[in-house]
């Protein structure tokens, strides 16, 4: 079966996309973000930075009904596809938002493969606004998370999760164990006595990640028998997907807002876009970005109306992405010159996320190995 | 590229066509075709290419759906259908790429209604070869400052001066050619004309590539004549003309089913196929996992380039209208010398073996492909001024010159 | 880097400089330092590190080869011994990197006698720091548009404007400035000061950089005043004179002992390292070959780095005298920045954390190291302007302004 | 130990150097060699090329004394070591020639290694100005030399060497074959009845190369008892330094006759080095040069110095080389424009050079293969 020549984007995803990004553009993102980080810069003696967590942001976005994408109609959601979602992470990308509709996306598509009750039941409650989060990496970061430092015994946990983004935005966690049969997943109440959430002190300002201890904390299966690391599998084109949308919407961003840069200031008496040595790789910034929006709605509508391709087209998409991350951060900031590596430059701010992104369920070099053995 | 859901016409044409193809697969000529229409020089290739498209046309191929009064066939949205068939069928490529490409698009938007059915049929037949006469020697990149001139004698325009890298042009019965009329002023001081090759007052001189072959030509315009039917577009709107030629010869003009050398895609499928069939050191290259990243790296592009396209077609995801077919020259001819690179580095000292010798694997097919890719970085306006041209059009920074 | 054939007192100083450094090594401090020189903004580190310059400044390894009426020590050819034996024992850099680096240098070239007497020895000891006041807001790398003024008013200046990018400019007792005295001469118009920071006209205001560290400042000069005394050079020879500092800065002036940051050698050491002790899908990455093939080419570019400031020292393969030293800091800067890109990509989400962060690899070395890389690929002549300055200074291409 | 802080270039070897180089640029080696690529160019019709050789240009440097440089003074060499052949490869690279001085120098360094009475005669031969050629090739081209096509049964060989540098140059050739105690090296006879060389048609205009059948063919072991492939293992440093010392003189040929071309060339009313579209790549050029260049004296250094750290040293050179290799040549041909792509511009004849001395024991990925193996 092949894809649709608009790659499933419909008027109804059209008009969603554009209702989100005026939604965004109408909530000075940065602008709220940047109080957070007052009197944290000084990596040796500042205070630890607090999440940033912009609630009003979350509450318009589930009355908006954002967050219901991609939960089934059964679970009282939206039901739509992948195409609509990373619609959405597109315009989250671009306006570096740090928002719980992240890790509600990449939820819904673990728990749309995962056939338990349970599973069902926190999509429902995800319907009506919980936030949830991901706990699905070991201390090695392994680039597929296939690998886990949770231990299961009986119904309680045991172990460490690394890398938890928005872990102190969400209300329960999603965590990978390892138990006798093999890997499942597993509801966690984040609030729940036997959880120890350490924030990390990361690079990326606009994510919160942390380091999660589990001491015999209480947990409900969402997959059974170890069909945890299949339901990861089948859902994991999507989490390439719309992880290479949001870094697709922010290198938009680095190159639209490079190029207007590269317009007013002014060296040697001319605009520095004047200058081959700041236009073409200006240029440069724009191929790559067309490059993985392409892959990404050509994965995005794999993953809806072509399955059994949906695979390869994830793995290209997030190697463009990561490759594209990591170039269109170093530009941007190189471009702009000393200001583009003052704090007070936005171009810092995406060049954290997008190297955050870059290694998110695994980079260039990964996909790319992935890719091949499909092929 | 996938399409989806086709009209019963169309998806019983896709059908036609596949069949079509299969049944009449020309069989091989003795001597290997060169890789790119614009190579060809050996007549029996010509006579052997020009059969073939004359065929392809007669059967629907060619020109589907352009209207009958021109020569074509009336149909609707069938020849993007068409066109990936050949490209599927892995059959010749049609020889008359100038004539199809870029002869086709400029008389359509710009041509009399006369010089329309005239010219269209017998370009769609192979019947007429043709060719393009804008560089200029020393000209480069900068295609405005060409001197060639025409001079207007009573209903007849003279013209004197040289082009070069003109592709066909010892094939050609007719000639794209831009001359000034004003030296005076550069943008305004061109026309456009359709001149006849076959005149005393125009010699052609064969230009050997770096390749060994002499597709391009230099060609010589000593008082060549043109009459002022032949003219295309006002005097003086030369450059105007020629830009929507430009703009067909950067990706677009395919709407009448020019196929003028191997898909990238089915390149890319070869260099998967060619990294799994070379051993080298007691395995074969493809389990090499440096290999394998930069294959997949260029595979990767060359996806994507199929998807832009798709996209540059839809107006809420392409970021203008532009932006997309603005870049497939330079990335189309960028990832295709990446492709050949990495080819040659699988075959390692295998690429050292050149077209003619027996033991050339795919008959020197990469190490010829490669040097051809430098065709694509270089004319047509380099990389470097299509980087301008991006920076310029499509993201409105200042302008270098 | 080997050095060969040692005179019995190079030889016995390399063995003291081996005793000394492994005897005297200062114990860590509470506060991890900085990577580098530039970015110290804690006082204790001021203090620590400065008594700790003084310490090996009066062990002669700083300031080896000077004469010592300017606080030297007159030995011959042991500088450079000194600096690698620094390097290779893994000790703290000299805090007062622009003064060794750019004032010392600049002084023995340009300054007077009384001059070096008075300035040079507490360079030496840290006594005094010293900063560069060169860039200015919105100048960028169009260094000469600087428009600081400095009027004559009897027998001193008065300086007002404002620099930017000044590191230890908040802890300096000294400003390597330029002025303008001529605003009717962009070039012959500058003239250059050693200008007291400790005065009511100075005010320093940290920029906070992206890393978080704010060892950058702006400097706010009103009505700031610099004896004649303290001029450098004629009156209108400031950008004379900045050259010679600039070369300096662009690779030359270790002569003295500026040791600032860690050397590339040693970080590569560290890379290869990280790429054996991080596992990860069950293996180092080190046994990944395409990870390895990366480290390999960041290696081979920064054995050549070391090869290359060799060879600029031999006339008859140099090609040139000024070729190679003039490609260091691009090429230096460029490379440091591959290296830490691949750090990154060898750690994947572990270099999410950063420094402050108990499970951060090295403290988060990588990451900070990494973003402070654009300070060399942007700050003292972008990369870009290094691109123009080696294309026209030393290939004779035409100016691009 | 230490190479010495001139890489070993002591005055003789410089002098050396400087005599060579003067010597070819009196030569006009491309303008020799253009009459015999008359009539050969295009590869459908053309005729087989039939391989240059400037008889004239040997005698002399036999003359000169250039051939013995490497030979050991006991065989009526010179003795000089890898820094002094180093110095003459460069020069042969930056001449683009054809000349039997490149494999007399790496066989010099093979030979060198072997202790045999056979392995002296040669050299000593060689000494007196008999030619020879390397058959060390088998079909699969692998990157270091140690397989072989080539089977030895009592003294005769029989099989088929590849990749034959100026086989159609060369008087007798060292053969890499493998017997019962496994690879060792036989000297033959190029004209024998039993030896039939095989023209190749490659891309390279400026060296020859065949394909060779030997059928029961007559040989003097030149090793014994499967010491050939270390023999070839310890001169392997050499062979590698001295390949890629050609690619650093053809890659400053390429430099310098880019960045003169942008000096004169005009468009859009500007010499074109104006353009940084064109000056940065040319300095991208020179760097790339530059490191190849000082990796290759130290490499020399190495080998004649501090034998321990010649491998390391030898795939650096080689792995730069290589790649330079491959830049210089694609940016050299971009940046004459149209010019750049003709059989008559000399750009060519160094591009297909460059193409072929890249793979040439290996290509840069090889080398960092190899490298990395020793750290």
């Amino acid at each position: 079966m092949a894809t649709p020549k608009d790659f499933g984007f419909n008027e109804d995803i059209n008009m969603l996309k554009d209702s989100y990004a005026r939604f965004l553009s109408e909530q000075a993102t940065i602008e709220k973000l940047r109080p957070s980080l007052e009197g944290t810069e000084d990596p040796y003696h500042g205070q630890p930075r607090v999440p940033f967590f912009d609630r009003d942001n979350w509450d318009q976005t589930v009355a908006l009904g954002m967050h219901a994408v991609a939960i089934p109609e059964d679970q009282g959601g939206i039901g739509m596809g992948l195409v609509a979602a990373t619609a959405l992470a597109e315009e989250i990308g671009r306006y570096a938002l740090a928002t719980p509709l992240t890790n509600t996306l990449l939820a819904s598509f673990i728990l749309r493969e995962a056939s338990t009750d349970a599973a069902s039941a926190l999509l429902a409650s995800m319907a009506e606004g919980l936030r949830v989060g991901l706990a699905l990496y070991g201390e090695d970061g392994d680039l597929g998370p296939t690998s886990t430092d949770v231990q299961v015994t009986g119904d309680t946990l045991h172990g460490q999760s690394w890398y938890v983004t928005d872990a102190q935005k969400c209300d329960v966690l999603i965590v990978s164990a390892a138990g006798p049969s093999g890997i499942d997943l597993y509801q966690v109440d984040v609030n729940a006595a036997s959880v120890t959430v350490m924030a990390d002190t990361i690079v990326d300002l606009t994510r919160d990640q942390a380091h999660i201890q589990f001491d015999g904390t209480d947990a409900t299966a969402l997959t059974t028998g170890g069909q945890g690391a299949d339901c990861l599998q089948a859902a994991m084109p999507a989490l390439l997907t719309l992880t290479a949308a949001d870094i697709a919407g922010a290198a938009e961003w680095q190159l639209q807002t490079t190029a207007e840069y590269a317009k007013v200031r002014e060296q040697f008496d001319r605009p520095i876009g004047f200058f081959q040595a700041v236009k073409h790789p200006i240029v440069d910034m724009m191929i790559a970005t067309d490059e993985t929006r392409s892959l990404v709605y050509q994965a995005a509508a794999a993953f809806d109306f072509d399955r059994d391709d949906a695979a390869r087209c994830a793995h290209l998409a997030k190697s463009s992405a990561s490759d594209t991350a990591e170039f269109c951060a170093n530009r941007s900031t190189q471009l702009h010159g000393g200001i583009g590596f003052t704090w007070e430059a936005d171009v810092q701010i995406y060049h954290k996320r997008q190297m955050h992104s870059q290694f998110l369920f695994g980079d260039g070099v990964w996909q790319r190995q992935q890719l091949a053995a499909l092929l | 590229m996938s399409i989806k859901s086709l009209t019963a016409e169309q998806s019983e044409f896709q059908t036609f066509c596949r069949a079509w193809l299969e049944e009449n697969r020309p069989p091989q000529h003795p001597v290997p075709l060169p890789q790119a229409a614009y190579e060809v020089t050996d007549p029996s290739h010509l006579t052997y290419l020009s059969d073939w498209q004359a065929k392809c046309y007669e059967a629907g191929l060619i020109a589907s759906d352009l209207p009958k009064e021109y020569g074509g066939h009336g149909m609707t949205g069938c020849q993007q259908i068409a066109s990936n068939e050949v490209r599927a069928a892995n059959v010749p490529y049609f020889i008359n790429w100038i004539g199809l490409g870029m002869a086709v698009p400029t008389l359509l938007e710009c041509g009399t209604e006369e010089q329309k059915k005239t010219f269209l049929p017998p370009i769609f037949s192979a019947e007429h070869i043709w060719c393009q006469g804008f560089s200029e020697p020393g000209a480069g990149s900068d295609l405005a400052s060409l001197q060639t001139s025409a001079v207007k004698e009573g209903d007849q325009w003279v013209i004197n001066g040289s082009k070069v890298w003109t592709s066909l042009g010892h094939f050609a019965q007719y000639m794209l050619l831009l001359a000034r009329q004003d030296k005076g002023n550069k943008y305004g001081g061109i026309t456009y004309f359709l001149a006849p090759m076959d005149q005393p007052g125009v010699t052609v001189k064969p230009i050997h590539k770096m390749t060994g072959e002499s597709g391009f030509n230099e060609v010589f315009l000593e008082d060549a004549v043109v009459g002022d039917h032949l003219r295309v577009g006002a005097v003086g709107d030369g450059w105007k003309v020629a830009m929507a030629t430009l703009t067909s010869e950067r990706g677009a003009g395919v709407g009448v089913g020019a196929v003028a050398s191997e898909s990238p895609a089915l390149v890319m499928k070869q260099l998967i196929q060619l990294a799994k069939d070379t051993q080298r050191n007691g395995r074969s290259v493809w389990e090499d996992p440096v290999w394998r990243d930069r294959i997949m790296k260029v595979y990767e592009r060359t996806e994507a380039s199929i998807y832009n396209s798709r996209r540059s077609r839809l107006k809420p995801l392409n970021g203008g209208a532009m932006r997309i077919p603005l870049q497939g020259k330079l990335t189309g001819s960028e990832i295709g010398q990446a492709v050949h690179q990495i080819a040659l580095g699988i075959l390692g000292l295998k690429s050292s073996l050149y077209v003619g010798d027996a033991k050339a694997p795919a008959n020197g097919k990469w190490p010829l492909g490669y040097m051809n890719t430098y065709t694509g970085t270089i004319s047509g306006g380099s990389s470097e001024i299509q980087r301008n041209i991006l920076g310029e059009r499509v993201l409105g920074l200042p302008k270098t010159k």
